[in-house]
């Protein structure tokens, strides 16, 4: 089966009318939304399946199909469709994840008022997500990236009659919007300054080397590169979206929406956009590569972010309690190597970490899902324990998931991807810190998995709900064994000996020999955190659920830092919250007070002036109108007395006034 | 006496003002006018008088025909024995007035009671000066004609206040009121009606006006100013309002034995009495002749072709026409009531009279429409004509539901 | 000078004289009529035939119906149109008012040197007369139509009976 | 070529409505009702009657009306469409009837409908006349069935709000006219072509003086304060919250739909064309206040407790995005380079942007109406909570009206938004920049709505609240319809300006 | 004593004038004064009907257009008058125009 570039639009299609069917589906059409849902996006991966298979014919090419939105001046402004190689595997990774996790979730949601809604919702994620990787253009990327968070914001806060959840909801689209902003002007620039926003465009594209050529060679602010300043924008968008420091803290937030939420966006598709933004975008960031004198590196800043990230994401994971907090955190983790990857100029490993993250993430946050299903809402893991026995398929998927992020050696992908990653940091010419915070981060992630499974599976049940936990059914665990095989053998695709992946993405790439060392320091580092996990939580099992964390008891101040995720949230609601509110008021006031005030003196004065005329018109000059007015009335009366009524009399004067005038006139004509 | 020089016409058409030239052609120079106005005088006297005899019988058997019995049928000629349908009714009945007893009531004004009638008499025969009875029959050519028609005509209501009021009879003088109001409301409307007439034909003169009829269409069709909308219009308000100036039915609330007793002439009888019948035809007569004069085309004849008849002919036809229709509107409606009956002049006749009054300044000034606007015109004109009517006419019809009686 | 402008001078003066002297008032109505009549004969003496129609039907059938209408609205219930005749307080003011004005009118035309014209008056039509309205005079003319109009309303509203409400009988 | 009068019959019918209904007797309310509606969607039929006529290649005014009026001053009566008019009449077309519909239960319909009618073929006028005598009938001829419309069907504030309304915006009117009053002085036509090319070639700053006389900046000021004030220009816009809150929700419908946009229409139509020089040279202090209309619009929104209130600052922050395109683009007009293309981009969002914003701004208006209808006219933020649960419909409804208002891509609101930002930048980077901020600002405030009045439990006054029936929703279902539509497929829109838009962009070549 | 057709006509209206004006004088019933007033007025316009026949203009026909208009406005008098005596005695149930003084000052 042949997917050419033009007929890309299906795959993203088909959720959409799965979506459609769901809004407009009465509320009962259960059967009907979820079963659409599912359908169109099993016939999403078949089609994606194709369209790898049609990429993957000629790696290097990037087939495009471009068409006009609409008229703008002289031309149109125009989106496209693109299949590489990167997208291709990227569709398939999302659309079969979202199938199983949408296959999940017809179990897991199954008594949910508004499973309907969910259905439809889940629909329009896949559609924008799918829509996000097929874009040939910035312009059309970001508008799917904005209907990704769409769809995010509006499952996060699926259960909205919970505050924390519409509370959780609105930070999440608010943080990322932050970034948005970047990318948004980091766009208008690159199309302001390139005159197009699509990626291939025979020679015209941003990606393609004359436009980059160009924008390298122009300076803007600080000597920066006008390509290192859009990258940088650029990247605003990919560091919000993908949960990097500083604009993290709503990840584990969004924690407040259904599991396969979750699983799905905050796991392993969505979260990752970022950095398939900037794998896809790579050639814009490593065009300043080529000025040596540049003051800055786009990449660089990069890898700074990422490396941070991976170890903040460690550390706080440390200290949570919360199930999927714990999960959340990882996952800014990862992310944090991806980016790290990225930075280091690796691309093609981020990608390869992104891909086998998103299975054991994704089956990592589904059986959580399970663990939760079964044990009746309880995520606290305090509460959880000794899930082992009832909820076998599960813990042992988990476990499967858990060595992968873990980075078990050999049997699972986690550990392939990651010693990818690690080896690229080593090779980065510029600096060995970023390297340091991974290597950092691997016992950290080594240490926080153990914990978790320990506190979950292991020793009793702690809790109400853990003690009645059942196994879920098998239209939930069927897709758990499918992301645990999935999980444990996908790093076989990339490994130093059979780099197939990394080759297909970049045919320039070349393995460098003499990584075996580095292989072994961190198959000895993550030894060393399972077993540190080991000694503190699966030795002597937790017994109850309101005993103290092993670790608490040994750094009570630092435990309760990292419970408070080191603060970040109360230093945002203290600096960015209070700017707001104040920004806002000083508005309000300026608007109530100085230009409300003008207009009222403004009024003020008018009034003013109407009195002054009044008092003068009422006492003077009426005044002299009265006193006229009174003398005439006086007149008047006293002359009306001559009225006697008598109309005869009247008569007779006027006819003896007449004799009397004609007389004289008569005696004057004679004389 | 006309504008046409005598010898210019046929004999049969000059025949009567011949004979009058024969008359008095033995008199001096300085006396033969007088003489002339006298025989006229005289001539339309004989006439007319004659006329209302034949009348008063002619109605008793129109009545009676439409009624569906015989009328007067039993009168023999005198001397004779002869019974020629009643024709010698009239006689008796003049007899019979001329040998009854004058009757004045105690306490009237016995100068008044006996002014009265004469007056009337004398008024309504006034009016008969200005009427073209033929082409070279005009006893006055008045300048000023129809004005004179209708001041003649409008003193005629002082002698009927006379003799309401010089009866002493209560009756009487609300009669005399009555017919007061009912002939001041009813000359307003009889004068508008026939102020088209006078503003198309730009005279006032009743020759003229005539004159101006004596055209035909086509050669056949008669332009008389009653084939125009304006003119139909206001020939028929001429003829209801003639219809109540004259007291006739269905407007002869004055002198309604049901309403009244017999109005103001209660107190009547003998030659007074028959003087007053006298009048009352005359004036019936008088209208007649002036709404043919004015609307019907005079003594025009309808088609060129019957010209030959003599003028003073096709005038007795049409005025013996109109009146028959006199008598028959007598016999077939019902008499109104003192409000409808006022309510009809001034809701009704006087606004639809003052529109007609636009429409034929409308005519006027559209008299050049040919063509197409021809049609045009008429289409106008008779919108003008008829919307009101059917306007005014839909809220007259709702007025003339149950009257509530303030006092009773 | 003719005989007839001397016999209507005389029968207009007499009756007019009369019908201010009579105390039946209905009679002096009617003699009034008659004087009006007389005038127009004045007028169609003169030569003004169109006015002396018009003062007929103004003045005979219009003013004199209405004056009778008043006298018998106006009408004392007991006495028949009879009122007090002049009384001599009056009178005799009357007289010398009327008289001395006779006098000075009298004295003064007298004593006037007219000229009259010479030429024998031109006929003056109703048509001429009918242009000369409408053209010189179409703004007289239209006022004194809006003045009839005002003052016939004006006569409706004060002679109307008032409303229910209003003091119409101050017994 | 005789044909119908269409534009006439544009502005006329919906006043022959007005005068039907308050001249014939009064008939059932349902009659009122239909023959309104009927008169209001006059506008619509004759605006798609005008859609098949119009050739959008064709840049000069089509369907022209010229007839000689007053000799004396040279005043015609010009009406003329090009795509700019076509686009605000079609909004008009479309809102109108909604905010008619929107009234139906209003007390004394009959008479409501008359105003609102009377209002609508003003507005209608304003957006035709190609005279400014008319126009400025028009244009003072929308300010009384306004002020009625608020004062008499207004909430409790509606005295002291509409008389604030009518005074300050006659207040602008007065420099208005007086700057035409000079005008006409000076270049003896009314006709705002005639003006335009008298402006264009500089022949009109010379007859007032010359360029940078104090004369002409005098007019140029009158004119531009005018028309601030009705758009509303920041800071001038102190009456539109309270104006907007008070009126009933019709009204404020239309008022925030068709009337505001009659300030930014005499913008381009008058003022750009008859100043252009004079524009440049205000342009970045004329650029400041549009960015503080942006800025301080949306916070200013964020501290309303009014919902109404809220809706309407935002209607400020969004006006005030085609205030600064329009700005950028006379500020910059002249330059070299890329120049074009980035006007082009700028005018065409402000267009789109106009009628976006009449869409969703009336649709916002539309659900805070129900949002006080239901609860017996409160209308503060904390009288609300987890409306969502009780009526899903309304609030999927009132979503996509929130999310075209914040610009969301795949809604309309974003492609105007888009071309603004992405023509500004091009002209003056540091403005778009800054504007961004507003885009942010706008979601917050946005969101925090929502999520207090849509989300969390069943408080304050939402127990009870009945969800939206169908019938209810006609009115709100074009609008949303064509968000979609528009957001997915703007060439609908876009086709229609284009090219005037790029014949515009094309007289700004250097001089 | 040469009297001219104009003397006696001038003689005759002023005859008529007395008449009016004694009558007006000296009756006490409204209508008769009304009358007398009208006489009056009459008299008048045989003033102008005879300056405009024996005057050295009879063509223009000056005299007849003010008689005219005299008349019309003589009716409206006319009618005034008599409403005001019918109001008159509907308020004061006689016509006696000595009584009619409420309005005396």
């Amino acid at each position: 089966m042949r997917v050419p570039a033009h007929l890309l639009w299906l795959i993203p299609a088909l959720p959409l009318l799965a979506a459609g069917i769901g809004a407009f589906a009465p509320r009962t059409a259960r059967r009907t939304t979820a079963g659409s849902a599912i359908a169109a996006m099993a016939i999403s991966f078949l089609l994606s399946c194709g369209a790898l298979v049609t990429a993957l014919r000629d790696p290097a090419v990037h087939a495009v199909h471009n068409f006009a939105w609409f008229d703008l001046g002289h031309g149109a402004l125009r989106l496209g469709w693109l299949l590489d190689p990167l997208t291709a595997l990227m569709g398939v990774m999302v659309t079969l994840v979202g199938l199983l996790i949408f296959i999940f979730s017809a179990g897991y949601m199954a008594e949910d008022a508004n499973f309907k809604q969910f259905f439809c919702f889940l629909s329009l994620f896949g559609a924008a997500m799918l829509g996000l990787l097929v874009a040939n253009s910035l312009l059309l990327l970001f508008i799917c990236w904005e209907l990704v968070g769409l769809a995010s914001y509006l499952l996060i806060g699926f259960w909205f009659h919970q505050p924390s959840a519409a509370a959780a909801a609105k930070k999440a689209f608010i943080t990322t919007r932050i970034g948005d902003l970047g990318l948004l002007v980091g766009l208008l620039w690159l199309y302001d300054a390139t005159g197009s926003l699509l990626f291939f465009d025979g020679g015209e594209g941003v990606l393609e080397a004359g436009p980059l050529a160009a924008l390298s060679a122009q300076t803007t602010v600080g000597g920066l590169a006008v390509s290192t300043a859009i990258g940088l924008l650029i990247f605003c968008g990919a560091a919000g979206k993908s949960g990097q420091f500083p604009l993290h803290v709503w990840l584990p937030d969004a924690m407040e929406g259904p599991t396969p939420v979750s699983a799905l966006i905050h796991a392993a598709t969505m979260v990752a956009a970022g950095v398939f933004l900037i794998a896809r975008v790579y050639p814009l960031l490593a065009a300043d590569l080529t000025l040596p004198s540049a003051p800055l590196h786009a990449l660089s800043v990069v890898a700074t972010i990422g490396a941070i990230t991976a170890l903040l994401g460690a550390v706080i994971a440390v200290g949570q309690n919360d199930i999927k907090r714990i999960l959340a955190f990882s996952t800014v983790s990862q992310l944090g190597y991806m980016m790290l990857a990225l930075g280091v100029g690796s691309w093609v490993t981020a990608i390869f970490h992104l891909l086998t993250h998103a299975f054991f993430k994704a089956l990592l946050f589904l059986g959580a899902g399970s663990v939760i299903h079964a044990a009746h809402h309880e995520q606290d893991i305090r509460r959880l324990g000794g899930l082992r026995a009832p909820l076998r398929v599960t813990f042992a998927t988990f476990a499967v998931g858990m060595m992968a992020l873990a980075g078990v050696p050999f049997l699972f992908s986690g550990f392939w991807s990651k010693e990818a990653i690690l080896h690229a940091a080593h090779g980065w010419s510029v600096s060995q810190l970023p390297f340091a915070a991974g290597l950092i981060a691997v016992v950290l992630t080594a240490f926080y998995t153990t914990r978790l499974v320990a506190e979950v599976f292991l020793g009793t049940p702690r809790g109400e709900g853990a003690a009645r936990a059942q196994e879920s059914p098998a239209v939930m665990t069927v897709p758990l064994v499918l992301l645990a095989v999935c999980a444990a053998l996908l790093g076989f695709i990339g490994t130093p000996w059979w780099p197939w992946l990394q080759r297909t993405l970049d045919p320039t790439f070349a393995t460098e020999p003499g990584g075996f060392g580095l292989m072994a320091v961190s198959i000895v580092l993550v030894a060393t955190g399972l077993g540190a996990g080991w000694a503190l939580y699966a030795r002597i099992p937790r017994s109850s659920a309101g005993e103290a964390d092993p670790v608490e008891r040994r750094a009570p101040r630092l435990f309760a830092a990292l419970a408070d995720r080191l603060g970040f949230d109360e230093l945002y609601a203290a600096t960015v919250g209070r700017l707001n509110a104040w920004t806002a008021a000083f508005a309000d006031a300026l608007d109530r007070r100085v230009w409300d005030g003008t207009v009222r003196l403004l009024a003020g004065l008018g009034l003013f002036t109407g009195q002054v005329t009044r008092e003068t018109d009422e006492n003077l000059i009426n005044g002299g109108f009265d006193a006229a007015s009174g003398g005439l009335r006086s007149g008047g009366r006293a002359y009306s007395r001559g009225q006697s009524g008598d109309t005869h009399s009247y008569l007779r004067y006027i006819a003896i006034g007449f004799t009397l005038i004609a007389l004289a006139v008569l005696l004057g004509v004679r004389r | 006496m006309s504008a046409h020089p005598a010898n210019a016409l046929p004999l049969l058409e000059r025949l009567p003002v011949a004979l009058r030239d024969a008359c008095t052609s033995w008199l001096p120079e300085s006396w033969r006018w007088l003489a002339n106005s006298l025989l006229s005088i005289v001539a339309i006297f004989v006439v007319f008088a004659t006329l209302f005899a034949l009348l008063t019988l002619a109605e008793r058997k129109i009545l009676g025909r439409v009624q569906n019995r015989p009328g007067p049928n039993r009168a023999p000629l005198p001397f004779l024995g002869i019974r020629t349908y009643g024709l010698a009714q009239p006689l008796a009945d003049g007899i019979k007035m001329l040998t009854k007893e004058d009757i004045v009531p105690r306490g009237a004004d016995r100068v008044l009671h006996f002014l009265a009638p004469v007056a009337l008499l004398a008024f309504s025969i006034l009016t008969f000066a200005v009427i073209p009875y033929g082409r070279a029959l005009l006893p006055v050519e008045l300048d000023a004609a129809v004005l004179y028609f209708f001041a003649a005509g409008a003193a005629t209501e002082l002698a009927i206040f006379m003799a309401g009021w010089a009866s002493r009879n209560k009756y009487s003088l609300l009669a005399a009121m009555r017919a007061l109001a009912q002939l001041i409301s009813y000359e307003l409307p009889l004068l508008l009606s026939i102020v088209p007439v006078v503003l198309v034909a730009g005279s006032l003169s009743t020759s003229e006006i005539v004159e101006q009829q004596g055209t035909w269409l086509f050669g056949v069709f008669p332009q008389w100013h009653v084939f125009t909308p304006w003119g139909f219009a206001g020939f028929l308000i001429f003829f209801v309002a003639a219809l109540a100036e004259s007291n006739r039915s269905p407007f002869d609330l004055p002198e309604a034995e049901s309403e009244l007793i017999a109005g103001h002439l209660t107190e009547y009888s003998g030659f007074k009495y028959a003087l007053f019948f006298m009048a009352e035809y005359f004036g019936m007569c008088a209208l007649s002749g002036m709404g043919v004069t004015l609307f019907l085309g005079g003594w025009q004849a309808p088609i060129p072709a019957l010209a030959f008849i003599p003028s003073y002919g096709w005038f007795a036809a049409k005025l013996l026409a109109l009146l028959f229709v006199f008598m028959w509107i007598r016999a077939t409606f019902p008499r109104l009531r003192i409000d409808q009956l006022t309510r009809l002049a001034w809701k009704f006749l006087v606004p639809l009279a003052l529109v007609n009054l636009f429409t034929a300044a409308f005519w006027v000034l559209s008299s050049g429409w040919a063509g197409p606007l021809a049609f045009a015109r008429w289409l106008v004109a008779g919108t003008l004509v008829l919307g009101p009517f059917l306007v005014l006419g839909r809220r007259l019809s709702a007025g003339l539901g149950p009257r509530t009686y303030r006092y009773a | 000078m003719s005989l007839a402008f001397l016999l209507i001078a005389f029968l207009t003066v007499a009756t007019a004289a009369v019908a201010m002297a009579l105390r039946n008032l209905v009679r002096s109505a009617l003699l009034l009529g008659a004087s009006w009549a007389g005038v127009a004969a004045f007028y169609l003496w003169a030569g003004a035939e169109f006015l002396a129609f018009a003062q007929v039907l103004v003045y005979v059938g219009a003013i004199s119906m209405v004056v009778l209408f008043a006298v018998l609205l106006t009408r004392p219930s007991r006495d028949e149109g009879a009122v007090s005749p002049a009384s001599a307080g009056r009178l005799l003011p009357a007289l010398i008012a009327g008289g001395s004005v006779l006098g000075v009118l009298v004295g003064a035309i007298v004593g006037s040197p007219l000229r009259t014209a010479a030429k024998p008056p031109l006929a003056f039509t109703v048509r001429e007369l009918g242009l000369q309205l409408m053209g010189p005079h179409a703004a007289s003319l239209v006022v004194v139509g809006a003045l009839l109009t005002v003052a016939l309303l004006g006569a409706v509203v004060i002679a109307a009976p008032g409303r229910p409400g209003d003091r119409e009988d101050p017994r | 070529m005789s044909r119908l009068p269409l534009l006439s019959l544009l502005v006329f019918l919906p006043w022959f409505g007005a005068a039907a209904l308050a001249l014939l007797p009064r008939l059932s309310e349902a009659a009122h009702r239909r023959f309104a509606l009927a008169a209001s969607l006059s506008t619509l039929a004759v605006a798609l009657a005008l859609l098949r006529g119009f050739d959008p290649a064709r840049t000069a005014p089509q369907f022209v009306e010229k007839h000689a009026w007053i000799g004396a001053l040279n005043v015609n009566y010009h009406l003329g469409l090009d795509g700019l008019s076509l686009i605000l009449v079609l909004l008009t077309g479309l809102v109108a009837p909604a905010a008619l519909g929107a009234s139906f239960r209003s007390g004394e319909f009959r008479g409501f409908a008359a105003f609102f009618l009377t209002l609508q073929g003003a507005a209608l006028g304003v957006f035709l006349a190609l005279d400014f005598f008319h126009w400025f009938i028009f244009w003072e001829l929308s300010l009384i069935p306004a002020y009625f419309l608020i004062k008499i069907w207004g909430g409790p504030g509606a005295t002291r709000a509409a008389y604030q309304f009518v005074i300050y915006t006659i207040g602008g009117s007065a420099f208005l006219l007086l700057g035409f009053a000079s005008l006409f002085s000076a270049a003896g036509t009314f006709d705002f072509q005639q003006l335009a090319q008298l402006g264009a070639d500089g022949s009109l700053a010379r007859k007032l003086g010359g360029d940078g006389s104090w004369w002409l900046q005098a007019v140029f000021l009158g004119v531009l304060l005018g028309l601030a004030v009705k758009v509303p220009l920041w800071p001038f816009h102190t009456w539109l919250p309270p104006a907007y809150a008070e009126a009933p929700t019709g009204a404020s419908m239309f008022l925030t739909a068709v009337m505001s946009k009659m300030g930014v229409y005499g913008f381009l139509r008058i003022l750009w064309p008859i100043f252009p020089r004079e524009l440049q040279a205000a342009a970045p202090w004329l650029m400041v206040l549009a960015l503080g209309g942006v800025l301080l619009g949306a916070w200013g929104a964020m501290r309303q407790t009014d919902l109404k209130r809220m809706v309407a600052y935002s209607s400020v922050n969004h006006l005030s995005y085609c205030l600064l395109a329009l700005f950028a683009v006379a500020h910059a007009s002249g330059k070299s380079g890329a120049f074009s293309e980035a006007a082009t981009a700028a005018l065409s969002g402000t267009l789109l942007q106009m009628f976006n914003h009449g869409l969703s701004a009336a649709a916002l208006f539309f659900c805070v109406g129900v949002l006080e209808e239901r609860s017996g006219n409160r209308r503060g933020v904390d009288d609300f909570g987890g409306v969502r649960t009780v009526a899903p419909l309304f609030a999927a409804l009132t979503g996509v009206a929130m999310f075209s208002s914040l610009g969301l891509p795949g809604l309309n609101g974003f492609v105007g938004e888009f071309l603004i930002f992405r023509g500004v930048f091009g002209l003056a980077p540091w403005a778009a920049a800054i504007a961004a901020l507003g885009l942010l600002a706008t979601a917050i405030f946005l969101l925090t709505f929502w999520q207090r009045v849509f989300h969390g439990p069943v408080v304050g006054a939402t127990p009870g609240f009945k969800d939206l029936t169908l019938a209810e929703a006609v009115p709100l279902l074009p609008a949303t319809a064509l968000m979609v539509i528009l957001g997915v497929y703007p060439q609908l829109l876009a086709g229609l300006i284009n090219p005037l838009v790029t014949a515009w962009a094309g007289q700004l070549t250097p001089p | 004593m040469n009297l001219s057709p104009l003397h006696l006509c001038l003689l005759f209206s002023s005859a008529l004038f007395c008449v009016g004006l004694i009558g007006a004088l000296s009756r006490g019933n409204s209508i008769l004064v009304l009358l007398g007033v009208e006489l009056m007025l009459n008299a008048g316009n045989i003033n102008l009907i005879a300056f405009w026949r024996f005057g050295p203009a009879p063509a223009e026909g000056t005299g007849v257009l003010f008689v005219l208009f005299a008349i019309a406005i003589a009716a409206a008098e006319a009618a005034v008058g008599l409403a005001l005596v019918i109001a008159v005695h509907r308020h004061q149930r006689n016509i006696r125009l000595q009584e009619a003084n409420h309005l005396r000052g």
